[in-house]
Parts: structure tokens; C-alpha cells; sequence
């Protein structure tokens, strides 16, 4: 087992590392730039160095200034928490060179898993179902070709785009063919590379996900399925978790081809694989992501299971504890985000935290990385804290997380606590379920949601 | 005296949450003393622990928990205004000389041109050179041979020609 | 030596508050020292009002808000010092008169007597009616007939007789 | 199902209700004393109503400003919480009179069970097991008779009184025959009554508790138990919660007497039977508490049940949703009260708290009444908050306890939160069991137990 734990990350997810090592004995470190001194984290870890300017580039992506202060600290080993340097396998291989462990997986299974194309390519290898498509086109024939197999409507995307740029959703073949020559030249201008695919076009996707655990000593489990469409602009805001989200005998089987898949790869951590449900319940793998999610704590709940203690043994060699057939999930457990921003504009809104109250009680769990008195500094993501709340039912879960919203108390920043509340308390949230349209289609059109309640 | 890192740094933050200039605590033989200099009215958050009389060796928890207070600090509120503070350009173990064989690069009454090597910081195994921004005289070393820096520590203070 | 942390900040809480310069404490052995220069200080004062005196979050209910910081007051923080408060001595439903056909008992210019009954609140199917325990005249009627009062709650405003 | 619900209590306990009722839809009204006006119950109520002066016989204890303070807020139930006037028959009664509905048992049930000398009685009658001991005791040659029967030690106890007044432990023959008169005397100045009895005396005995649930249907569940032998003069510190607290046989024969006898007595609501186990595990009835008790949350959090929903449930003639043979609890809970007190001398300490920092993450639950700013009023009970951990297992709980009081941050007034590190820490807590004598006889007698830790 490892002596000290360097924490290369800040914020609730540094928090959230600190306390799992001091759980499991282990002395941490934190790390901070100029602006973090008085991070919650810099106060919950034994001890705390300085690496660096705010800019995340000079501190938590700086690797030289992590590797020195995991030297003189004497860390044996590193957590990347998410975010910054989580799926850098630069930085998993320079970690290794300097005999420190990486917690996370090894810098190969890194770029088989967390690359999307070498991701989509072992995920052909192993039939995990992918979005039908096409491989490069020859030209708009061959893309007319394909799409009559296909069915509009149809996403025509570059090669070389990524994270929804270089992407066209056209719906019949006329749109093909009238974006086809343009998009091919963006492209070009755009990547360098004129090289356009098809892909189904989904009108109104799920996001659910697979979290997995694997030891190095050949167990694989997965430990549960997590429903995350609440987003905005691709980021996600409320995740829920609790059985049967998938439909059935596809859900069996996805965990069956998962799982194989993970365990041929020799792939060795927490990991989670995200899918794409269609309207009729069909999914399709999106990508892996090789490090701890922020929602990871929807499924703590349901299962009891510690993810991040889990993540820290099985890197230092353990036994992973957890059957292949997990004990059942229990009740349904819902996350709402935190975030110091507007909850109308969504600006960021750093400041000075000047009041801090946290909900409590019966069912509910905070995983939080500032206090009262403690600065949101404007260099990085406006995630405070997070609210889970568990109970027997999704209703009750509903119900619990209304209350515990309404207990959440933060002054001196803007705060999205409204928003989470008119999710919440929206009619359709409760009838569910939602698709990834619903916040910008539902909620935020909704001129006066609030009025929904009785 | 059984003072840990938790509760000096614990200290400090009161120390300057409650504005004051220096906390001494004896016991026996072993002193402790954090002083802040005095500043203009404005809230600034800089904060510098001066003589901290080592009740054990200068090692790390105890040295982490006074730097660690005085990083994330232009760390310059210096008694002399004329005096220029080199700071850690980047965090590893500070070395005064190339060499344990090797005399030191610079000491109290050294005189520096611009660029002159001072010390040097290892870090990842490489040897990095700190040079002089500024000629003048060194006039105080404040951090000793061996020792971890974090970045933004303040090293030497150099009182520049003219 | 065992520093209470808890006890030093409260004496720096303390320190700043009374706006002491210097500390000196000596126990045996033991000397703690705490030492603030003078200044304007003001910028100092914001942090306490913040942790001290949280302002009442905004979303709490109002009606609530403004009748629970009403209540538990000796809710006379009148204008004129010599005006007598009559508050509702239990908690219940306010009426001015013993039945709806009946005269209130008192209003605005009443004379009163000391034992006079000024109202009736009733709790519990009980009426306990009210008496002044004073002489004079009644300067203001506070609260409507029929509505709910809380113990303590101001009810009349009484001039005493000379 | 009510629409409001009063809380006629103060403190985490009725914050604890406030939040039952709000997520089951019930609006709430807060009742306080005139030094309370900025509780945080105050505070988190619908409503409040100010009912009298600090002194709790003039406000949480007066109960026509009770009735009253329901009667002008339209509230249609009370729910009472632990002390004060929760075990009150008599106010169980004037409840009903006014056509309110007391959440607890009918006052019937109330009087059966909560008076110590009928439960006795009734739990004779069904069979649940008793210390061995006499009836009253004609004179010194009938109560040596006995001695020899049930063997030394032995306690003589006035039939007149009660919570550990008028009681005396006799340890041997000559040790009976030198106090019998003087007991007599004494109890007959003490108590008006110089009847005696003797009951057997269990030198380190553990403290086991049952949590009960009935409801107005006929069903009735035991839904788990609690170790609860860390007190300090009969004031519980620190409570657990783990399947297989009682011995094997005995603890299902057990429980399906008491079911059996909550039963055939028509009891109707949350209940718990407390009992003394003695050095070879045989467990002996206490007495029954017909309230909801401080240390509920242990149960909550392995059962995952909501126990103060369901006795509001139950009150409101609702059918009991766990079966009769509930799932079983998952993982080890403890409980730790954080009371505004001195950690060594145990005057209480009250005071305004400056700073409030209650800790989170995973398995982390905070049941509080208090915030940062609020002042601790001098005239009631001392506590401030409860924390509970849950893990899979009791050493994980404890490290997890450890790790919660170390980032709870109190300040302002002192707080036994060291003490309760202190026996977080005791090597003898981690091997276990402990006796209800643990706290006096082995934590505060030890010069410097935190030297106990590596």
C-alpha cells in the first residue's frame, strides 16, 4: 500500500480523494497554485505545496511542477482526481518513469480507452454496439449510397472534427447533397483533413453510462448504470442513478460484452463507458472515460460501495472486494451540481463565499470543496460542491432533493441552485424520462416553471 | 514542543485573519515565532513568517507549513523597499553550490551582475540554474542548502548597484 | 507546550476587538506572545461581520422572517419612553370585544383603569380576557380583531396617567 | 394525509421532523421559545410562533400554548419528538381532545408502555425475558431467602424510585443485612414508600435496543437494533447500528416476543425496546421508549428506511410499507452527539458559534440544529448536531468517523468532539464489545488515549 498520497487536482474532487485516503490511512498532499492557499483542500491534507502561478497551465497541468513536489513531499503516489492531467497518458507515463504510481490505468489502456477513435475501434472488436455509420466517404454518391441504407436524418461529421464541431445534421437527401461540398471544404480549412463520414442522427438521445471497477487480478465488475441527460452545451448538470435505466436483456448483454471487453484489454481501474440510447432504447457506445466521474457518488449510494477507495487499492496491487455479480443496487440516488454561476445567464460568478450553509439529514450527502469565508477564484471550473441525495424511491428521491436544495444556503457568488430547483420541480422531470434536449427544450423555454409547483 | 503542521498553519491563518503582526511561543528551549511586517490599511493577503527559530531539524512537515504560508505571496513586503526578493522560479530542492565538493554561487556580501548564477533548483532530476534578474549585493539568504521550496518562495534578497 | 488553538484565537478575536497592541502570557515555562501594530483597520472588521453576523438568508419566508424577529423581543422599542406596551401575555386568537355584537372594549382615546379588561384571547376554547396594569389612555390599537397572536407579541400602547 | 404539521420540540430533532414533513409534502409550523427566535427549526419551518419565555416549563413544556399555537396555525397534527412533552400521556390526550393528532401511540399505549413499572408487567405477561429479581420484600430474612436463590451480586432497589435513585449493589449476605434497614429508611424519606425489591446485578452490562414500527393495520416490524453501551451517567454518547448485535438464537426469539407482544397490546406507532445484556450475552428488558429516539439515523442509515416518515405515516393511518421481515441491513453505522459541552470537565458550554464547518462525502450524514452564528441558548440539552457514518464494515466505520470529527469544525463554544476522538481512537473500541461502564472506567481514566494512535 502506498505511504502518501499527492492529490493533483483542487476543488471537491481533491476534497473527495483527501478523505478516501485518510479512511484508508494513508498521509496526503495537496497541491495548489498562488490563488488556492486557503482551498478547502490545502486545509483537509496533511501537508501542501505551492506549484505554481493560478494559470492552470504553470500549476495542476504543470507535470514537472507535480512530479517536484511529489519528490520532495515523498509521495509514492498520485491522484489525478478528474479534469487537468486525469487522462493524460503523457503524464501517467512520466509518473511511471519516476517510479510514482499513477492512480488510474496504465498510459496504454489510457490510449486504447481514452482515445474516441482507438476507443469506437475496440468497441467494434468486442460488438459493443456503436452508432451506424459509415467509414470515410468516397464522394456525395457514395454518401447518397449510404444514406438510403442508413435512413435520415443523418449526422454528417469530419474526421477531423470532434466535440460536436465539423458536424452537420441533415434529414434528407437533398440537405446531403447541398451540404456535402461546403462541409468537405470547412473541413479542410477547419483540420486539414477534407475527409467526411455518416452516422445516425438521433433526434432526442439518452446519456447513460456503465461504471466499471478492474483489479490486476483479472476481476472486472460493473457496479452500476447512471442516467445523465440533464445538460447544458454537452455539460452535465443532474445525474441519477438506479436499476434497470436500460432497457432489459440489452442492458444484461452490454454489461456482459462490457465487461469481456475490459478484461481482454488487460484494462485495470475505475472507468466508466458512456452510451447513447436511442428513442426505442437501443444503445450506443459514445466513449470510455479512464478516471473517477463527477458523478461517481449517484452510484456510492445505491451500491455502499466506496469508488474512490476502490480506484486507490486496486492501483496499489489490492484485491478488488466486489463480486462479479455486485450485491443489488438499492433506491434511486439523484446528484445536482453546484455551480458558481448565474443561474439565468450561466456567467461564472467567482468571488468571495460569504455565507456557506450545506443541507443534511436523512438521506442526503454533500461532497463539497469550499466553506464559508473561502474565495472562488476565476481561473477554473465553477464547481462547488454537490448534492446527493438517496432514498427508497425516485419520487422520494425528488422529493428529498427539493428539500435539500431548498436547505442549501450559499451567499456572495450566484449560485445555479434556482435552476436545479426548476429541474426539479418541473412536470416532465418527474414523469420522466428526459432526453439530452430537455434543459435547453423544456426547462429553459419554460417561461415561468416555478408556477408548475402546487 | 509538540506543535504539528496542522495547528501552525492553523495559527497563521489566524494569525492574519486577525491582522496580527507576531506570535511567539515558548516552552522551555524551543521557540516559535511568526511575524508579519506591518502594511498600508489595505486588505492585502500577503503574509511572511520571519525566524522561525527550529525547534527540530529543518526538514519537511515543519518547513511545508511555514512555506506553505508564505507561498501563493509575491512574498516582497520587504523592510527595505529598494531590496529586490528572487523567488522560486519553479518548486524541487535548492542547492547553494553545483556541487556539495563546490563552493557556494553567492553569499551575504556577494556581488552579482545580471544573470550571475545563484543557486540552483533540482527538480525531476534536472539541475535548474536561478540566475540574477538584477545586479547588485546579495544581502541575505534566506533559505537554506538542501532544503524543498515550493514556487514563489522567496530566496535571496538582493539589494541592486545604484 | 499545549497551545490551545481555540483559546488563541479568542484571544485574538479579543486582541482586535479591543484593540489591544500586545499580548504577554507566562505560564511556568510557557510564554505566548501576541503583538498587532495599530492601524486604520477597517478593511479587518468585514471578515467578522461575516462569520459573526450572518445577514438572514433572503429565502427564508418572509412572513416568518419578520414575525419571528418580531417576536421574542420586548417588542417596546417605542418612540415615545413613556408609553406602557401591553403584549399578549399566551398565545391565541386577538378580539376587541366579547362578542361580534358587542362594543371592542377599548379604542383609540379610551381611558383605562388599572384591572380594566382591554381584550380577549382565546386558546384552547378558553377566553382569557386581558386586563391593563395600568392607568391611562390608550394611544394605539396594534393588532386587528381576529387575528392570531404570538406570546410576547405588542397588542396596545397605553399613556399612564401622570 | 395531514396538511400541517406542528413541531412541538426544539433543536436537530425537530429541524430532523421539519425536514420528514417537507418531503412528504406537509407544510410545518415551528413553535419557540422568545430566546430561540433565530433557531435554525425557526428558521427552516413554513411557519413559527413564539409560545413563551426561554424556560422550558413556559413554552416547550406548556402545553395549552402548544394546543394553542395549532389551533391559530390550522395545524391538524403535533409531532412531538424526544423529550419534553413526547412521552406525556397526559398531552397525548389533550391532543386528541382538540381533534389534533399526536404522532406516537394513543395515549393508552403510551401509559402501557412508557410507564416502566406497566411495561414491566406487560412484558412479563408476553414472555419477554426480565432481570431475574423479587417482588416486594416483607423483611431482611425473605430478601437473604432470595439472595441465596438468585445468587450475588445483587441490586437493592426502592419500588419508589427510579433512574438510579434508590439503589443500592450488595455484593455479598452480610453486605444485604448491613443495608436493608437503611435502604428501608431511606426509601421511605425519599419516596414515601419503603417497599424494596432486588433484581440481579450485571456487572458490565452492554445496552441493545430494538427499533420497533406499528401501524393502524395490524402490521408490526422490528426493523433492526442498536448498540448504544457508550454513555456517560445514563447519557448516550455514541450509538451503532450492525446486523447481529444479539446472539444468534436469542436475538430472533426476541424479537418475535416483542413484535408478538406491540401486537396483542394494539401498540401503533415508532417504538423501542431497550435492553441490558448481560457478561454471556443474555439479554434482559429495560423499558420501552414510545418516542422517536436520538439515535435513530444508526438504523436509517443501514436499513435505509426513513423512520420519522413512517411514524408520520403510520400516525396518519397509512399501512406500514416494509414487510414484516424486512431486507436486510447492509454495512455498520455509528453515531456520534457533538454536544456544546466541555470535552473534559462537561459543563456545558453555551454560547454563540462563530464558525460551523459540519464535515461530508461519502457516507457522511449530519443531522444539526444549529448554524455558524446562532447562539446556544443555556436552558436546554447540550446537543448540537449528530454525526453518522455508514460502511461496509465496523472498521471502515470507524475509520470514517474519525475522519468526519476531524474536519468538523466548531467554534465559539467547546464541544466534547475530542472526547468522542478519544473514543474513536480507544484500542478497546475498535476490538469491542464494550460495557456501558467503557467510558468511565477505560476512555476517561486514561492519562493520554490520542497517544493510542500511529
Amino acid at each position: 500500500m502506498f505511504r502518501k498520497v499527492l492529490i493533483a487536482n483542487r476543488g471537491e474532487i481533491a476534497v473527495r480523494v483527501i478523505r478516501a485516503c485518510k479512511e484508508l490511512g494513508l498521509r496526503t498532499v495537496a497541491v495548489h497554485s498562488q490563488c488556492d492557499v486557503d482551498a478547502l483542500h490545502v486545509r483537509l491534507a496533511d501537508e501542501s505545496v505551492c506549484i505554481g502561478p493560478p494559470a492552470a497551465s504553470r500549476s495542476y497541468l504543470h507535470i514537472p511542477a507535480l512530479v517536484a513536489a511529489a519528490e520532495i513531499t515523498g509521495a509514492d503516489a498520485i491522484h489525478p482526481g478528474y479534469g487537468f492531467l486525469s487522462e493524460s497518458a503523457a503524464f501517467a507515463e512520466v509518473c511511471r518513469r519516476c517510479q510514482l504510481t499513477f492512480i488510474g490505468p496504465t498510459p496504454e489502456a489510457m490510449r486504447a480507452w481514452g482515445d474516441k477513435v482507438t476507443a469506437r475501434a475496440q468497441a467494434r472488436r468486442f460488438g459493443i454496439p456503436l452508432l451506424p455509420g459509415t467509414d470515410t466517404l468516397a464522394d456525395l454518391d457514395a454518401a447518397l449510397g449510404a444514406a438510403r441504407e442508413l435512413g435520415f436524418p443523418l449526422m454528417l461529421k469530419a474526421s477531423g472534427g470532434g466535440g460536436g464541431r465539423g458536424l452537420k445534421v441533415v434529414r434528407d437527401a437533398a440537405a446531403l447533397a447541398r451540404a456535402f461540398d461546403s462541409a468537405r471544404a470547412e473541413a479542410q480549412a477547419g483540420f486539414g483533413n477534407p475527409a467526411l463520414f455518416l452516422e445516425r442522427f438521433i433526434e432526442r438521445p439518452r446519456h447513460i453510462e456503465l461504471q466499471v471497477i478492474a483489479d490486476h487480478h483479472g476481476h472486472v465488475s460493473c457496479v452500476g448504470e447512471r442516467e445523465c441527460s440533464i445538460q447544458r452545451r454537452h455539460q452535465k448538470l443532474l445525474e441519477e442513478s438506479s436499476p434497470g435505466l436500460l432497457a432489459g436483456a440489452a442492458h444484461g448483454r452490454l454489461i456482459d460484452v462490457a465487461v469481456e471487453a475490459l478484461r481482454e484489454t488487460g484494462y485495470r481501474s475505475l472507468g466508466t463507458l458512456e452510451f447513447i440510447v436511442d428513442e426505442a432504447g437501443g444503445a450506443y457506445f459514445l466513449e470510455m472515460n479512464t478516471r473517477v466521474q463527477v458523478e461517481h457518488p449517484v452510484t456510492e449510494m445505491v451500491t455502499g460501495l466506496d469508488l474512490v477507495a476502490e480506484q486507490i487499492l486496486v492501483a496499489a496491487g489490492g484485491r478488488l472486494t466486489i463480486p462479479a455479480q455486485p450485491p443489488p443496487p438499492r433506491g434511486h440516488a439523484i446528484e445536482c451540481r453546484i455551480n458558481a454561476e448565474d443561474p439565468v445567464t450561466f456567467a461564472p460568478s467567482p468571488g468571495r463565499i460569504t455565507e456557506y450553509h450545506p443541507p443534511g439529514g436523512t438521506g442526503v450527502r454533500v461532497d463539497g470543496g469550499v466553506y464559508g469565508g473561502c474565495v472562488v477564484p476565476p481561473y477554473y471550473d465553477s464547481l462547488l460542491a454537490k448534492v446527493i441525495v438517496h432514498a427508497a424511491t425516485r419520487p422520494q428521491a425528488i422529493a428529498r432533493m427539493r428539500r435539500a436544495l431548498d436547505e442549501f444556503i450559499v451567499e456572495g457568488v450566484r449560485t445555479n441552485i434556482p435552476l436545479q430547483r426548476k429541474i426539479i420541480d418541473h412536470p416532465a422531470f418527474a414523469s420522466g424520462p428526459m432526453s439530452t434536449r430537455f434543459l435547453e427544450e423544456t426547462v429553459l423555454r419554460d417561461p415561468a416553471p416555478g408556477a408548475s409547483r402546487s | 514542543m509538540n506543535i504539528d503542521l496542522l495547528q501552525l498553519k492553523r495559527l497563521m491563518r489566524a494569525m492574519r485573519r486577525y491582522d496580527l503582526d507576531e506570535v511567539e511561543l515558548r516552552e522551555g528551549e524551543s521557540t516559535v515565532r511568526l511575524r508579519r511586517s506591518p502594511r498600508g490599511g489595505d486588505a492585502t493577503t500577503t503574509f511572511e513568517t520571519a525566524a522561525v527559530a527550529p525547534a527540530r531539524p529543518s526538514h519537511f512537515p515543519m518547513d511545508t507549513a511555514a512555506r506553505a504560508a508564505a507561498s501563493g505571496v509575491p512574498a516582497a513586503p520587504a523592510v527595505d523597499p529598494d531590496l529586490v526578493t528572487v523567488t522560486a522560479p519553479l518548486i524541487g530542492t535548492f542547492y547553494r553550490a553545483a556541487s556539495p565538493q563546490s563552493r557556494v554561487f553567492v553569499e551575504v556580501g556577494s556581488t552579482v551582475q545580471t544573470g550571475a548564477v545563484l543557486c540552483i533548483i533540482e527538480a525531476m532530476k534536472l539541475m535548474n540554474e536561478i540566475e540574477s534578474e538584477v545586479a547588485g549585493t546579495v544581502v541575505e539568504v534566506l533559505v537554506e542548502n538542501g532544503r524543498a521550496v515550493e514556487f514563489g518562495e522567496a530566496l535571496f534578497r538582493v539589494r541592486p548597484s545604484r
